[in-house]
């Protein structure tokens, strides 16, 4: 690892991702391959860029953090042997830490609600999932064609499949919150 | 043994934290010295005179001076002892500049330190001997392997300069990969109106013994005296009989079984064939592994229409030896290909770019075929697939090169250049078409190369996108080519007709091969090493071989011949006197103790121990032993701590002489 | 451990292309050193025989650095590739002699690393420092030796 | 044989046809499925938003679950939760300061010994040769787009399983079972995955995208081995449909449906009636012009 700057939130980037972004060299080929491209506000080589540069709050505040779809494209062909979606992920783990509101909160809310169902019951549950995550968002009425028809196919338990021990579960959740503290 | 000590006070430099005077005087008591003085500057005049006049005053047989690193003026003080009859192999340097006085700040403990500094030498030079420097005579004879741009260069200059050359080339024909070429940047003369001149006069040169299909098979022996062996590969043809009519060529019925290796595999050729029309010499080959006569026994349609009767499909491989003086590698490169590796090759494919299986996505090689004015579309722009006019075509840079992840770090350096070309040679062929190039820098540092790039953009309306390419694929016979450009931020999908890759250089497979029949070190990639990367550019660690071209490393047509020219100079320059002279510390086998075991053998990096017969009176053979021929040992002594019998001793660096180093130290 | 000041003997063992140069350099660069070491010149790494370094130990040093070329970047192409070999199985044997193998160090010092070199033998010298004189030898020397010589 | 299961959320809930297909399959080739007991989500791509640490707990307690109940090999049919588990146990096995860290969260020793398959590779470890010995029925005719997604080979360094970009191991299982895969380009390209329930729109287009380059190719139907490429794929068809008027229809079936539809197994014991894309116009058709030759 290169020595070359001591900043603290580039330090924990380098320690989540274990890749230094001094190693992009800028050749947009994550860029080009993203599937999600069209729909970010900041190309990811630039959020990238804003990092080796020391602008945090613009790469924190990008909405392509968010909407990395986490498929890997991007690393799988970076011919630098960086990784970008790791990075993307240390910097959503660092928004969050920061309290940084994304533009587009969506996604961060879809993780949360995610997350609180596997810490309530063990397992994800989706209908507790979808209601944790319209109410949290207020799209109550996305996907009401859908649901309906998931029912009937049996694709949609009433009851979430709990687990015996929810509480080795959510001791991991809490464990987990002491150590970012 | 009378051992004079000289202390150089170096003006200030060690003077001011070491106390020469003290270190002298102390070392006038010590056991074998006969004269110790200091001196404000030894390595001047009037300093070396003091050493020549006590070594005649005091009769000394052995010098040690307490100086700067050996380094600097080791030699000075040799030079200065043999003028006055002192061998120059029983002088030693006691570092007190660099290891001493320059590194410490306390002059108690830097005086001691120098005291011990001076008293090793002593010890070591009391175990020292006369040497004589070694002798060898040269060979003024070059081999120059490789017959491109590089290995021409290499062979008409040491020619012209009265010297025989034996020039080996493994295809049938000389010319190497600068005779594909279209034209040549920056200045777009034709490459092969300019290549087959050169070609012809290594042909018809007196001085040239120019072997083709032939390949280099042992090298033995040292700087000045190489014995070479090469194989001359049974082309089937007599080539002192064939008169190059091309009758064969045409009336072999065999036209679709074998891809054109000059055509990048978008022809294919005869399973008799001359590469292309230019070729030295003009003398057939047969591809015995498609030729019908082979297989069957059938055909020999060949032979029926040759009036020479020149065909002799019995023809061997035949062996040649050469006494050679310096060998010059000019092995070339060839490019990479993007086509699936199989799990743990060094290098990996372009999946993203269709593993090589998209029929009109190529490499520089083939497009160069393409805009050649003798390829098989004569200059036009053509598509492989379907032969049409491409409209759009797309320019990818750095396929493979600066691509950590599928092996290569390295820049292969000419694609930037290449690749202007190609869009410039497009533009100019096909007036409404769009040429794209995707790159990552552009680098083109060269006389006039910059300009060129310049045009390409300005003049020809080449449009350069800033991004490397992440996936190309064929939909409805257009190859969707994505990228982004970094500059503007935008994503660039380009539905291109043909798309071009600047594919990275490599060494030719065999590179390593030949390094290793050399003795030459080589990159993880099979590029070779020389000796010196500023210094010692065209120099291998082995004497008498030189490096010509791009199997060092990527490099374009000037500087492949600007170092082929450096190379030929530097085999003049030994060809430039009869004799060489060596440094004497070499290995030295005892072969009364040598057990025969050839440990020493397996670790001499420079084949430099040989086997040696011991026999009786009667001529029966007593044991083997190991032999070191001075010729080729470089002194590095690894066999002489790895001989278990301590038979093998590093003449200058004899156990007894670094025991009694150490030994001094028992005091400190 | 007595209270009088301890400073330690090293004795370096160094080729002559990479590890002697880059020496010198941090000498040309005025690097400051302790003062407790002292430099053989060999031609190679490969050249060093386990015997001196015993020789060494028996001498009286407290420690032994050997210092050559970088993997890779040997003079002589693989000199140092041998040495290497050969002191991953000497330090065994120095073990089972009863040298503490830790008083023998290892480094790679080309010709351009000046301020390495200063970091490697000031290291050396503070670790042998710390680890106090090297009596064992003298042990082994007048007890086992004489055993095996009887 | 016997291996250990992992059926992970997904299974139980939008994939459930996977979970009785996959079931159904294996009876017919021997092979016994043994549930992890008390398994827990993996965390998918939630927890690695959150935090290292967390990704890697909670997949390693379920690791630790199948090595304390005697399971050497698990299979994970889930595309995700096969990814989770083999980067976790990877992570676990070679930075030994996150083991340390996870082991504070889990507050017991890892353990992570069981090899951990996914379904291609559990059916390459059943071998090609006992599913064509197994066939019933003739899928000659059926054109298949194989589709593996990202979560099944990338990154690659830690999955190593099969090739990138153009990975070939389903297309080996659909030719066991004797349909004839196509050769497209979009097999490993993303759907949206865990965006389909926050940006629609966006899951829509890109799934659009990868359905029209596998009927260009003349694919009949699409095959998968993941939960979120299939819920994204035939779920959300419905609302291409709507959205992109003159969209041509493809059936998404799972992998495991359409051995099982070789092998003879009553389409409804597969699932096959349960998708949004009805598939079996398509399969009926195919088996039927082969009925008739």
């Amino acid at each position: 690892m290169s020595q070359h700057n001591y900043d603290p939130i580039l330090q924990e980037i380098i320690e989540i991702t274990g890749k230094d972004p001094a190693k992009c060299y800028q050749c947009g080929k994550c860029s080009a391959g993203c599937p999600i491209r069209d729909y970010e506000d900041v190309p990811p080589n630039r959020v990238i860029r804003y990092i080796q540069l020391g602008m945090y709050d613009k790469a924190l505040s990008s909405s392509t953090i968010w909407m990395c779809a986490g498929c890997l494209t991007c690393s799988s062909r970076c011919p630098n042997d960086f990784e970008p979606a790791k990075l993307m992920d240390a910097l959503r783990q660092i928004a969050i830490k920061k309290n940084i509101q994304p533009a587009d909160k969506k996604v961060q809310k879809f993780h949360r609600a995610f997350l609180d169902q596997i810490k309530a019951n063990g397992r994800s549950y989706e209908l507790g999932l979808v209601a944790e995550y319209k109410l949290l968002t207020g799209a109550l009425m996305q996907d009401v064609d859908v649901a309906p028809t998931m029912f009937l196919k049996g694709k949609i338990g009433i009851l979430p499949n709990r687990i015996k021990n929810k509480d080795k579960v959510r001791k991991i959740f809490k464990n987990f919150e002491e150590e970012g503290k | 043994m009378k051992i004079g000590v000289f202390v150089c006070y170096c003006g200030e430099n060690i003077g001011r934290t070491v106390d020469c005077a003290a270190v002298a005087k102390e070392l006038s008591a010590y056991p074998g010295v006969a004269h110790a003085e200091a001196y404000k500057y030894m390595c001047s005049d009037p300093g070396q005179n003091l050493i020549k006049q006590a070594i005649k005053e005091k009769n000394l047989d052995a010098v040690v001076v307490g100086s700067c690193s050996p380094h600097m003026h080791e030699k000075t003080f040799r030079k200065a002892c043999a003028s006055a009859g002192v061998n120059p192999y029983m002088v030693e340097i006691a570092n007190l500049r660099e290891h001493c006085s320059w590194i410490h700040d306390d002059i108690p403990s830097a005086t001691a330190k120098a005291i011990d500094l001076v008293r090793i030498a002593v010890e070591k030079v009391k175990y020292n001997e006369p040497l004589q420097t070694i002798q060898v005579p040269v060979t003024k004879r070059a081999l120059v392997i490789g017959g491109g741009i590089a290995g021409i260069q290499s062979a008409l200059d040491i020619a012209n300069a009265g010297f025989p050359v034996v020039l080996v080339e493994k295809e049938p024909s000389i010319g190497g990969h600068m005779s594909q070429l279209s034209e040549t940047f920056p200045t777009l003369d034709c490459s092969q109106c300019i290549l087959t001149p050169r070609m012809v006069e290594v042909y018809q040169h007196s001085n040239i013994t120019l072997l083709t299909y032939s390949e280099v098979e042992k090298v033995e022996g040292f700087i000045g005296n190489f014995k070479v062996t090469v194989r001359k590969k049974a082309r089937s043809v007599k080539d002192e009989v064939c008169t190059g009519c091309g009758l064969c060529v045409q009336n072999c019925p065999i036209k679709k079984k074998a891809q054109s290796e000059f055509d990048e595999s978008l022809t294919t050729r005869p399973a008799i064939y001359v590469p292309f029309p230019q070729a030295v010499p003009n003398i057939p080959v047969i591809d015995r592994s498609v030729c019908t006569y082979y297989k069957t026994g059938k055909c020999q349609m060949c032979k029926k229409v040759c009036g020479r009767e020149a065909i002799d499909f019995d023809q061997q491989d035949t062996f040649l030896t050469f006494d050679i003086g310096a060998i010059i590698a000019a092995t070339g490169y060839k490019l990479y290909k993007i086509d699936k590796k199989p799990e743990g090759h060094i290098y990996k494919g372009y999946g993203e770019y269709g593993y090589g299986e998209l029929k009109d996505v190529i490499d520089g090689l083939q497009f160069e075929r393409i805009a050649s004015a003798s390829g098989p579309t004569s200059g036009e722009i053509l598509r492989p697939s379907d032969k049409k006019e491409p409209k759009k075509v797309v320019f990818v840079q750095c396929v493979g090169s600066r691509d950590e992840s599928k092996g290569f770090s390295y820049c292969s350096k000419i694609c930037c250049m290449y690749t202007a070309k190609h869009a410039m040679l497009y533009k100019h062929k096909v007036h409404d078409g769009e040429a794209y190039v995707f790159y990552m820098d552009i680098r083109s540092n060269g006389k006039g190369y910059d300009e060129f790039v310049r045009r390409a953009i300005e003049e020809d309306g080449v449009k350069y996108i800033r991004g490397r390419v992440s996936k190309i694929y064929e939909e409805n016979g257009k190859y969707i080519v994505k990228g982004e450009d970094t500059i503007a931020g935008v994503r660039m999908e380009i539905d291109a007709d043909m798309v071009v890759l600047a594919t990275a250089m490599i060494p030719q497979p065999e590179n390593s091969k030949v390094a290793q029949l050399l003795g030459i070190p080589y990159d993880k990639h099979g590029f070779m090493q020389e000796v010196h990367p500023k210094l010692r550019p065209v120099e291998t660690s082995t004497g008498g071989i030189f490096l010509a071209g791009a199997c060092h490393s990527p490099r374009d047509i000037p500087e492949s011949v600007s170092m082929a020219s450096a190379a030929a100079a530097k085999a003049m320059v030994l060809f430039g006197s009869d004799i060489l002279e060596r440094e004497p510390v070499v290995a030295k086998v005892e072969a009364s103790t040598c057990a025969g075991c050839f440990y020493c053998q397996k670790v001499c990096a420079y084949s430099a121990i040989e086997r040696k017969e011991i026999r009786d009176r009667q001529g029966n053979l007593i044991k083997v032993v190991a032999y070191v021929n001075a010729g080729l040992c470089q002194g590095c002594g690894t066999c002489n701590a790895t001989c278990p019998s301590k038979s093998v001793e590093l003449i200058g660096f004899r156990d007894e002489q670094i025991f009694a180093e150490i030994q001094s130290l028992s005091g400190f | 451990m007595a209270e009088e000041k301890f400073e330690p003997k090293v004795v370096a063992f160094v080729c002559n292309w990479c590890t002697y140069t880059g020496a010198d350099l941090a000498g040309t660069s005025r690097l400051k050193q302790e003062p407790n070491a002292r430099l053989i010149r060999v031609p190679c790494t490969g050249r060093i025989d386990p015997v001196f370094v015993i020789k060494a130990f028996e001498s009286g040093a407290d420690g032994v650095l050997i210092s050559g070329c970088h993997p890779g970047d040997c003079h002589y192409n693989t000199g140092n590739f041998h040495a290497r070999r050969r002191w991953t199985f000497f330090k065994e044997l120095l073990n089972f002699v009863g040298i503490d193998s830790t008083r023998l160090h290892f480094s790679w010092v080309s010709a351009s690393e000046g301020k390495k070199w200063v970091d490697v033998v000031n290291g050396v010298i503070d670790t042998v420092r710390e680890q106090g004189p090297f009596l064992k030898y003298k042990e082994i020397k007048e007890h086992d030796f004489q055993e095996i010589e009887n | 044989m016997e291996i250990g299961y992992y059926p992970g959320c997904s299974l139980e809930g939008t994939a459930k046809e996977f979970d009785k297909s996959l079931k159904e399959v294996l009876k017919v080739l021997d092979v016994n499925l043994k549930e992890i007991e008390d398994w827990s989500c993996c965390g998918a791509s939630s927890a690695h938003s959150a935090g290292n640490t967390l990704a890697v707990a909670l997949p390693a307690r379920n690791l630790k679950l199948a090595d304390d109940q005697g399971l050497k090999e698990i299979v994970a049919p889930c595309a995700a939760c096969f990814n989770r588990l083999v980067t976790a146990k990877h992570e676990l096995k070679f930075d030994e300061s996150m083991r340390i860290k996870v082991e504070k969260l889990l507050e017991e020793k890892t353990s992570f010994n069981a090899d951990i398959y996914n379904i291609l590779q559990l059916f390459q470890k059943i071998g090609m040769e006992k599913i064509k010995e197994n066939v019933k029925i003739n899928l000659k005719n059926l054109k298949v787009a194989c589709y593996y997604g990202c979560l099944l080979v990338r990154p690659n360094d830690i999955i190593q399983f099969d090739d990138t970009e153009n990975p070939l191991s389903m297309e080996e299982i659909v030719m066991a079972s004797g349909a004839q895969p196509v050769n497209w380009n979009f097999k490993t390209e993303c759907c949206g995955a865990s965006l389909s329930i926050v940006h629609t729109g966006i899951v829509e287009k890109l799934s659009k995208q990868i359905m029209d380059n596998a009927i260009l190719h003349k694919a009949d139907i699409i095959a998968v081995a993941c939960p979120m490429c299939h819920s994204n794929l035939d779920m959300r068809q419905l609302n291409i449909k709507k959205d992109y008027p003159g969209h041509k229809e493809i059936p998404v079936v799972y992998i495991s449906e359409l051995v099982g539809l070789a092998l003879g197994i009553d389409p409804a014991k597969l699932g096959l009636n349960s998708h949004f894309i009805d598939p079996m116009k398509v399969l009926n058709s195919a088996i039927t012009e082969e009925a008739a030759i």
